[in-house]
């Protein structure tokens, strides 16, 4: 085992699956010999070459239909998007192209593309630099939906959404990219579609993504000393969806918190929540509830980010009010 | 006449199979047969005909909402293409895609797109693939006037001109964007000249003389067949009728314009170009005609006795890795 | 009170805000001379000239940003986006920009704009002619989600929209474009944010939007002959969401099904579950449900679409099984 | 010099305002007293100062990540700029913009974007909006030259083309987004060229010369606002420092280049060109400075003295309308 930064799981991922597989290449504004806009590719030019380190014009719409066109014809593109912002400009070509073509061509044809970029609140980086987008994509039948929160999820998640066949949507927390773990010297990956339960728990069950597991895990930590017991279950993928592990633990626990960086309406929240009171709705002991970023753009100034996002301490406050109930 | 007989009669054949494929596709529509409205492509049969006439099975196509004539065109069997538009398991999207969605992967028919443009980059990197697998196969994008005015054309046409792709960007400028004139919505009212912005090669042809649209073809295919890069060829077309069955296609048109393209039938054109040239007598082309009704039939008895899908598969292969 | 059809209140809401307003005008496809793809504007162009019925070229996203240019300088644009799939193509426009403008300005900006086009399965229109999107809109904060069932609710919905001062969506199901309903012969609007108990019942709570409430209606007229009285609830607006009416009926009836034509994942039945087991959750005797369209593209084939979407004796189904546990 | 001293001292004075501003900023940054990382346009003066001069306060711009100049060269206060850089209540968004969305109404400065090519269609839909309203209004979008590249560019010109708006796109060919060469990703290598395929005026003009530009946009802003339609500048300049504070801008740029670019400074070049023509001595631009100094000082302290938000209104302001 060594210890390496999320986003050098993210680079290793690449560079592994780039070494495995000729077909597989990336585009991007400055992933060449720039190394990415968070050093996401730093080196792999010099590896690779610029044949497969792509630096695109800004023309998101055409690179990621590119990418498209490049997967139906036996590539396996990377698409940097580098802030999920920017995706907005190519939903068309992600939802009415990539995620329908397996099914509208009755599976003749795949899309074997990865698309990945950075969301989160943070810095000051404001409006259109802040983008937490992924229950958007999760909605739609054909895209799957990865959102790690550990350098060993980063990595072994990214090496399976290469070799899919499928369109996979990578979302990185930037503020967790300096996040330090473990993760094994031998080759490994993760399937898609199971969740880790990152800690264990019996009072409480929170579900967190991203950077919210770090938070969740700390507000564990806190809870542990007033003796409230809090299991934190990370779903990893949003699409496939890891019911039976959330559901588990819910059964387990009977009380569920959502936390989540991504705003509330009609998102992650709402989607556990229909899940356990549909499915464990006879062992639930309280109110389902959400924890999430407030609804309204993300502001420049810190003084009104730092209300933005869900704290150790909202956390905190919001099981002991869940354990209340 | 330079070329060899049988590529003029190749060509005569294509033309005409488009042709009546379509009118029997319109009279099963009316008749209550297909299910889906459809656009059609008369009028127009010179363009495909012209331009896929230089394709190899190897080489991909993309295509439109009007798309039967460059699936036909690329050689999608017409049994395929005709059990789709009938919604019929055996189609070549397996019922599931319909008109707008026509998808080959034996043909390398990468498939027909109802949101106008998105398949223009989609093209581009069919052709970037080809160029960094390092094989000559060819890309032709085909869109319409309309598409023109659409984001994804610029983005589409700047990456292949910038990297220098293999693709031929085939514009097939019937005048009309659904009721939309060409030259209500297009600044300029010049495609080709477009191309300059991208220092690719742009050019005009007529649209209804198959002669012209292979010869200019041609020249694009091979250029990016050699490795000399993209290509922006504008087709001056018509639809002879409306934008989709059941739009008759006569409000929005002068009658004196419709009358006017309709006495440019590239069929009849070329026809009578043929007959001019002592390439072919009548009796020839009443042989094609004949071979084409028995293919237009088989199409039709094929697409009418085959399965509808099952309903139970309705969700089915919208992954292809397991979930 | 006259009769007219759910198109008919489209187009009468918008010739009447025309009338009322110089700074209202309409941005499509076809919209002017034509009349729209569904006869939306038929006859409009001749009252308004062309000059206020603007056909565009095929440039969504030019003609949707140069609508937020026109809101943001005193005009009032209605832009026809024809079919909803179209607007993948100009997410950016509407949420990194309309959704936005507002609040990164301080308010000193407001983008009084209305979205509108059609959603729905059907009639084999396929891949790019069937989306039900209004999911994804409504999780954004700064966006406005109109979603009308009746052609009363269409008319005082959009008039309510043209003369909001926010960027106002209007998702419009052609299935029931001819549907018939009394309106009143003088002029009335319907705020944002007021859900409509379309029928009344004690038994079960029915969530249902668009072409779904008429199903949820006929369900319930069958119901009722089995005993059953099933309580329909319209929000007809997603954001902003009437909670009190929702919540107040699930708190009356004890069990809930959303009966939904968009995808269930991170969507509206996500949400309606997590306000009623956050804050009905006492009140609830059974699991919530939700019923939606498969998660797979619209296919052509009738044999196929009619798997897809949610129908009455589905509905029945539904409701059956929710009255046993 | 055919212009009249007081219009040659007020862009001499606007640009060294927009230098001294920035200089500021940076310094501020690196001094920890500014939150945020930000674009700047050093190097690029003569533009926004040659086209803004031009423009009244009724006109719109929409601007681009790179954008104090814009905003400061339309009129907007240059407190409120500043103290919008500070993240205070009293900056020109309440300090929820930042760098990259400033915005002011009162100056019709209908604001910045971070997301690149997207100010372009809002552009165009000002300019439609005057020419709606009947009143002779102008718009001026700015973007960079790999905004050129994006979509948005194309439907923004071909519509504003096609309806003739008032409307004029000042591309800021610096050459390069970020650290990709502007030769690399556009094909062509030519922004202006790209104008022809929408019928449009399109000229290339030395950026760095005031006058050159002063003189360009004239001529553009006269014929939007006299209903000539749309123009397309391109403005050949060159940003001294990096793609944002931090950058440093030497690794993707060779020192030539930018050595010869900053012999080219827009400043000295048209200082140098007053004092030559003897319009104004060394002592009346040493009083610009001392001006300028003033109006910076006093930014900054207003900027620096302003309350941050209430973090109570974290969730305000989301909505005009009540919900
Ligand atoms: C993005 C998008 N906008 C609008 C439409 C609706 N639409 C379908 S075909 C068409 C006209 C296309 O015109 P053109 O590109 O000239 O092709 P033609 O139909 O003339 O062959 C329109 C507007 C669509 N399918 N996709
Ligand atoms: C749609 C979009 N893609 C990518 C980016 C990231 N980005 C910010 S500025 C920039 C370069 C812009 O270059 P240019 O248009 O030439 O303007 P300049 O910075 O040179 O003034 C890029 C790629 C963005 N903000 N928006
Ligand atoms: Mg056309
Ligand atoms: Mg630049």
């Amino acid at each position: 085992m060594r210890e390496i930064r999320l986003i050098d799981g993210i680079r290793e991922a690449m560079q592994e699956e780039m070494r495995r597989d000729p077909n597989v290449y990336v585009y991007g504004e400055g992933i060449g010999p720039r190394g990415g806009n968070f050093n996401e590719t730093l080196g792999m030019a010099d590896e690779f070459g610029v044949r497969r380190l792509i630096d695109t014009p800004i023309s998101e719409l055409g690179f990621t239909g590119m990418a498209i066109g490049a997967a139906l014809t036996g590539l396996r593109p990377i698409v940097d998007i580098m802030f999920w912002d920017f995706a907005y400009e190519v939903a068309g070509q992600l939802i009415n192209q990539a995620a329908r073509i397996h099914y509208m061509s009755n599976g003749q044809f795949s899309v074997p593309l990865v698309f990945r970029g950075v969301v989160g609140i943070g810095g000051g980086a404001a409006g259109h630099h802040s983008a937490v987008p992924y229950p958007m994509y999760a909605h739609f039948p054909g895209l799957k939906v990865v959102v790690p929160a550990t350098p060993y999820d980063a990595k072994g998640l990214l090496k399976t959404a290469i070799r899919d066949n499928d369109p996979v949507l990578v979302f990185e927390h930037r503020g967790i990219y300096s996040l330090k773990g473990m993760v094994p010297d031998e080759e490994y990956t993760i399937p898609l579609g199971v969740a880790a339960v990152q800690r264990e728990g019996s009072d409480v069950t929170i579900v967190a993504l991203a950077r919210m597991v770090q938070v969740a895990l700390q507000a564990a930590d806190a809870l542990a000393r007033e003796g409230v017991s809090v299991e934190v279950v990370d779903p990893r993928t949003l699409a496939p969806l890891d019911k039976e592990t959330i559901l588990a633990s819910i059964r387990k626990t009977s009380r569920v918190l959502v936390v989540d960086e991504a705003y509330a309406p009609y998102g992650v929240g709402g989607e556990i929540a229909a899940l356990a009171a549909d499915e464990a709705f006879y062992y639930l002991d309280a109110p389902i509830k959400r924890l999430n970023t407030l609804s309204a753009p993300a502001p420049a100034s810190a003084v009104l980010e730092a209300e933005m996002v869900p704290t150790v301490d909202k956390v905190v406050v919001a099981v002991r009010e869940l354990m209340n109930q | 006449m330079e070329l060899a007989r049988e590529t003029l009669v190749a060509l005569y054949r294509n033309m005409l199979l488009l042709r009546r494929f379509e009118e029997s596709v319109s009279q099963a529509y009316y008749e209550g047969r297909t299910p889906a409205m459809a656009h059609l492509y008369i009028g127009e049969e010179a363009v495909a005909t012209g331009v896929c006439a230089h394709l190899r099975r190897s080489d991909y196509v993309t295509s439109t909402h009007r798309s039967h004539a460059h699936a036909l065109s690329k050689g999608v069997r017409p049994r395929r293409v005709m059990a789709e538009l009938f919604a019929r398991a055996t189609g070549c999207s397996g019922g599931r895609g319909g008109s707008m969605h026509l998808f080959s992967a034996e043909d390398n028919y990468l498939g027909s797109s109802g949101i106008v443009g998105a398949n223009l980059p989609i093209g581009a990197g069919a052709a970037f693939s080809s160029k960094y697998r390092g094989t000559d196969q060819v890309t032709v994008s085909f869109f319409g006037d309309g598409a023109a005015n659409t984001g994804a054309f610029h983005e589409a046409m700047n990456l292949a001109g910038l990297w220098q792709l293999p693709v031929v960007f085939v514009c097939e400028n019937n005048l009309y964007a659904t009721q939309m004139s060409f030259l209500k919505a297009t600044a300029g009212q010049n495609v080709a000249i477009r191309a300059q912005g991208y220092a690719m090669p742009g050019a005009q042809v007529d649209g209804q003389d198959v002669m012209a649209v292979y010869e200019a073809a041609g020249e694009a295919v091979a250029r990016a067949r050699s490795g000399g890069g993209p290509s922006l060829l504008e087709c001056k077309t018509y639809r002879f009728g409306g934008h989709a069955i059941g739009d008759p296609g006569d409000t929005y048109r002068p009658p004196e314009e419709v009358a006017e393209w309709k006495g440019r039938d590239p069929l009849t054109l070329f026809a009578r170009q043929l007959l001019a040239a002592g390439e072919v007598d009548q009796a020839a082309l009443d042989g094609v005609a004949q071979e084409i009704e028995t293919v237009i039939q088989d199409a039709l008895d094929f697409a009418e006795s085959s399965p509808f899908p099952a309903p139970e598969d309705v969700a089915t292969k919208v992954f292809a890795s397991a979930v």
